[in-house]
């Protein structure tokens, strides 16, 4: 599905928990998550801990799609 | 290395609980694979193939797992999830999904055979573990 | 034992009519006639079978009257109650070839009747009907009409009359997605070895199973201007309105929803959970923003990070491996998107 | 390495007072195997019977088939290991009783399998439905464990196979076929501009039902070794896998090996076949790992140009298939895969367990998941009483009209991954 997106003429990021199948599958920007049942959160934390972590995630999401790739790239910290 | 055996069949429960750490799933094939997906999903590891045995899954009512527990990292972060693990759970989990299910087997003799077949394939997965 | 009755239908050219000046010409029932490329499959039926209506439409007017011509056509096939349809062949003609494949697919699908159709492999239509109906290869210009014809109306006196259809490569349709099995000339060991024999020299060779795409795609550039940015959410995590209203399945979907944003700024357990038989569903259950980030992108859109945020977003449900059926709705999630100007997409997996 | 192959070609078995082979008729008394068979304790009784092609006959439920063979010169002597000592065989002179097979049968489990139908639309999918079948139906003691009773009836079958290959020594043989192998720097000499082919196959090595041996070790103990393709011929690897029945390897099979002998067809002209690497098909996820890191490191060394990796049985074997395939041209090394399918009884679902993209050559057996209606045929070998319960059977399976409906993955060697037959799938 991320191929046919990206094909579709959209610069696509893939956050995502497991990186090995991402890049198997095609993706160029990918983000690494946090875990399979919660790719985005983390239940152990507070509400707002848990949003900061989000927040965070999704802002290296953003900062992927602002950079220029040649290939497939994982964004790692 | 510490793991543990997951499996439904009383057999296996009986012949390792002495000396093994097994947890038992009251339950069906597909419950065995679905807690151990969810388990891998958390950062378990496979220790042996899920589709083991050439009958296929959808024919004996058993299935034992070799899962070894991962590491709490001591930040509180999430173990990572072995990638290999989950391409091969998920791909067991589709792969029973796809045959058509038969009528629950019940005949005694039968499901010995099955326990027998299940618990001696778990043995050479043991053994490998163990050496 | 009575003649099989076949309704072919043809556009504008073949008709004789003429060619991308006449392609606007609506559909015409010409019953009892037998057109152009249908003289030659008369010929070729024998007394087996016979051409009971032609059917001719222009290119241009079914390209762009689907709807109506579909429907006006499906109403004479229904009542002339054929035993088989064939469309074309339309060999490279593009409009034509997708014209073909959705007239045969909708009476095939629609009336419960036999269709056919055939055309080059690289016909646009092809790729879209060949799981819908059966094509027939044919080579990609006019110029292989007698082989078409050859091809279709042995393959069409054999599907009329019922008798078992064999495997693509045998009976020279394209392949439909469903593994057929047969028996070759030689056995497997030795084709494994001329296949071997190939591939040490470099020649080409068909593999007998393909394996599921691993093509790349290139990477498209990065956004420039973030903050005038209108980012799309996608995800293969399963994320549905409460309820499931599409019925996606659990595992290897074959359907993708599309829901709306509009005034949602934080998923919670009461609208939103997840369909995803492929993990434990309670903590996307209790908060969805876990798989699909929606509260988090709504203070970015306030913020100003971003231009905004979709209103709609796409779920459906993926392991990941899966590509079968992920490719089919990943273009058309990727149309649609391009269609209401966004200018990026945040696809999450579990 | 040489060996020389005596095909002796049988033309009918019949039952009679003297066991002998004359004339290209196979003479059995029963009585003068009964003893072979039951020196073994385990097992309480053994009949015999006799099902040739084109027959009325079902033989049911199938655990192997073997063709008696009889090493006349060389070293060694057949099914290393178990009936001969373990000195190193493929060399010299073999044997082999053409047109016929020794097909072992009975209940060792209530799911086993195996259906080979001498007629009918059956008869097509199996390859033995074309030999003339010397059956033999065991029964065990009481209260005999699986284990112990699959192992008494493998070990049985070889018995009475090499026992009947005895009466073979001394005929001259119809046709004789001489297959040789070169050593490494003998070969680059001889063939230096043909490419270097080997054949790399894998076997079933996953537990009780599931197993195979080389000379008599179990190989899920084996780490990946290399064989002179003519080891096989003399029945160094046998079968003790008996579930799967449409793509099992049977030990007739292995020793009529069709990878082999069609590699050996090319062998000096268009190819030089170096050699056969055996490797194992574990439960275990690391064994997994190393045996297909070996193949590959074993691939390399041999300096091979290409090879045909052949694999039996389905799931867990995909993921050894798929590693293998993906490390071996990781090397550089052109690969050939023959493996079958379970798309599914529609033909819809995804045929392997696993892919990857370095698997672009693919022969398939066909899909095993394939219905197909057998007709009542008149006589039964063995019992249908597990029909029902066998792999790709379903509980409809055994129909009023007295025919059955099933898979064919139940019929022995229909989808064969050594490429034995001709059935394929698109």
């Amino acid at each position: 599905m991320v191929k046919e997106l990206e094909r579709a003429g959209l610069p696509v990021v893939h956050v995502c928990t497991v990186t090995p199948i991402s890049l198997t599958v095609g993706a160029n920007r990918i983000v690494p998550a946090i875990a399979i049942p919660h790719p985005l959160g983390n239940p152990a934390l507070d509400k707002d801990e848990e949003k900061a972590l989000r927040r965070k995630l999704v802002l290296k999401a953003l900062k992927a799609l602002q950079t220029e790739v040649d290939g497939q790239k994982v964004f790692e910290d | 290395m510490k793991y543990i055996i997951l499996t439904n069949n009383p057999l296996a429960e009986d012949e390792f609980k002495e000396t093994h750490d097994v947890e038992f799933v009251d339950g069906k094939l597909i419950d065995v694979l679905i807690k151990a997906r969810d388990m891998v999903n958390c950062g378990a590891v496979l220790l042996n193939h899920p589709l083991y045995g050439s009958v296929k899954p959808n024919e004996t009512p058993y299935r034992s797992l070799l899962i070894k527990c991962p590491a709490e990292p001591a930040d509180g972060s999430f173990p990572a999830a072995d990638p290999e693990s989950v391409r091969l759970i998920g791909n067991a989990v589709n792969a029973f999904r796809k045959f058509i299910v038969k009528k629950e087997i019940t005949n005694p003799s039968l499901l010995e055979d099955f326990q027998v077949v299940d618990l001696s394939l778990l043995k050479s997965a043991v053994a490998a573990a163990d050496r | 034992m009575a003649k099989i009755k076949v309704v072919h239908y043809i556009n504008q050219f073949f008709a004789g009519i003429g060619g991308e000046e006449k392609a606007d010409i609506p559909a015409e029932l010409h019953k009892g006639e037998v057109i152009g490329p249908g003289m030659a499959f008369n010929t070729g039926f024998k007394d087996e079978a016979e051409i009971i209506a032609t059917i001719v439409c222009g290119d241009s007017y079914f390209n762009e009257n689907i709807e109506a011509v579909k429907a006006e056509i499906l109403g004479w096939v229904k009542d002339l109650a054929p035993d088989l349809f064939i469309a074309g062949p339309a060999f490279n003609a593009g409009r034509y070839g997708v014209a073909c494949g959705t007239i045969a697919a909708a009476v095939q699908e629609e009336l419960g009747i036999k269709s056919m159709t055939g055309m080059y492999v690289e016909n646009p239509g092809a790729d879209m009907y060949k799981d819908k109906t059966y094509i027939l290869q044919t080579k990609d210009s006019a110029a292989g009409m007698r082989d078409a014809v050859k091809k279709m109306t042995a393959f069409a006196l054999k599907y009329a009359k019922g008798e078992k259809i064999g495997a693509s490569c045998q009976d020279g349709y394209m392949n439909q997605g469903v593994r057929v099995n047969f028996f070759e000339k030689e056995r497997g060991s030795k084709r494994a070895v001329d296949m071997l024999l190939k591939k040490l020299a470099d020649e080409p060779f068909t593999t007998e199973y393909p394996m599921p795409d691993f093509d790349r795609v290139e990477p498209n550039p990065a956004v420039k201007d973030m903050a005038h940015a209108k980012i799309a959410l996608v995800t293969s995590g399963g994320i549905v309105v409460k309820g499931n209203p599409d019925h996606i399945e659990s595992s290897s979907a074959s359907r993708f929803g599309e829901y709306s944003l509009e005034g949602v700024y934080d998923l919670d357990e009461n609208t939103f959970e997840t369909a995803h038989g492929g993990y434990d569903p309670v903590y996307a259950n209790q908060d969805a923003d876990r798989v699909l980030p929606v509260d988090v992108l709504r203070d970015l859109e306030k913020e100003g990070v971003i231009g905004k945020l979709h209103e709609k977003y796409y779920a459906t449900v993926g392991n990941g491996t899966s590509v079968a059926n992920a490719k089919g709705f990943g273009a058309e999630i990727g149309k649609r998107l391009v269609a209401d100007g966004v200018d990026a997409v945040i696809l999450t997996s579990t | 390495m040489r060996l020389e192959i005596g095909k002796i070609n049988i033309t009918d078995i019949r039952f009679a007072e003297e066991s002998k082979v004359e004339g290209g008729v196979l003479y059995v008394n029963a009585e003068d195997f009964k003893p072979v068979v039951l020196e073994d304790e385990k097992i309480k009784d053994v009949y015999f019977d006799i099902a040739k092609p084109g027959e009325s006959v079902r033989i049911t439920p199938v655990k192997d088939v073997i063709e008696p063979r009889v090493k006349v010169e060389g070293k060694g002597g057949v099914f290393p290991g178990w009936i001969s000592k373990v000195d190193t065989v493929g060399s010299g002179k073999t044997l082999a009783l053409k047109g016929m097979a020794l097909v072992t049968a009975g209940k060792i489990v209530g799911f086993q399998e195996g259906v080979i139908d001498m007629t009918g639309p059956g008869a097509d999918y199996t390859p033995f439905s074309k030999t003339l079948n010397l059956v033999m139906v065991c029964e065990p003691v009481e209260g005999l464990k699986q284990h112990d009773y699959e192992a008494a009836v493998r070990k049985a079958g070889f018995r009475v196979a090499a026992k009947i290959g005895e009466l073979a020594r001394g005929i001259e043989p119809d046709e004789t076929c001489v297959y040789e192998t070169c050593g490494i720097k003998e070969g680059i000499e001889k063939y230096p501009d043909l490419p270097r082919v080997g054949y790399v196959s894998m076997l079933q090595t996953q537990g009780l039902l599931h197993d195979t041996y080389v000379y008599g070790v179990d190989a899920k103990q084996i780490i990946p070794t290399i064989m002179s393709p003519t080891e096989a011929m003399d029945g160094a690897i046998v079968s003790g896998n008996c579930v799967s029945a449409c793509d099992k390897n049977p030990t007739y099979i292995h020793q009529n090996n069709p990878v082999i002998e069609d590699l050996f067809a090319q062998h000096g002209k268009t190819i030089n076949f170096v050699c056969q690497i055996i490797t194992n098909e574990n439960v275990y996820l690391a064994d997994k790992e190393r045996s297909s890191n070996m193949t590959a490191k074993l691939c390399r060394m041999l300096d091979l140009d290409g090879i045909i990796l052949t694999q039996e049985g389905f799931g867990n074997p995909d993921t050894d298939l798929i590693m293998n395939c993906k490390k071996i041209e990781a090397e550089g090394v052109k690969t050939v895969i023959v493996t079958d399918e379970y798309a599914g009884r529609d033909g819809k679902s995804q045929s392997l367990a696993d892919a990857d993209v370095a698997a672009d050559a693919v022969v398939t057996g066909g899909n095993a998941n394939e219905v197909i209606i057998l007709p009542k045929l008149d006589k039964v070998i063995g019992t249908l009483d597990y029909i029902n319960k066998i792999a790709g059977a379903s509980d409809k399976t055994l129909r009023e009209d007295g025919t059955l409906e099933v898979e064919i993955q139940v019929i022995t060697a229909a989808t064969n991954e050594m490429g034995f037959g001709t059935l394929s799938a698109r």
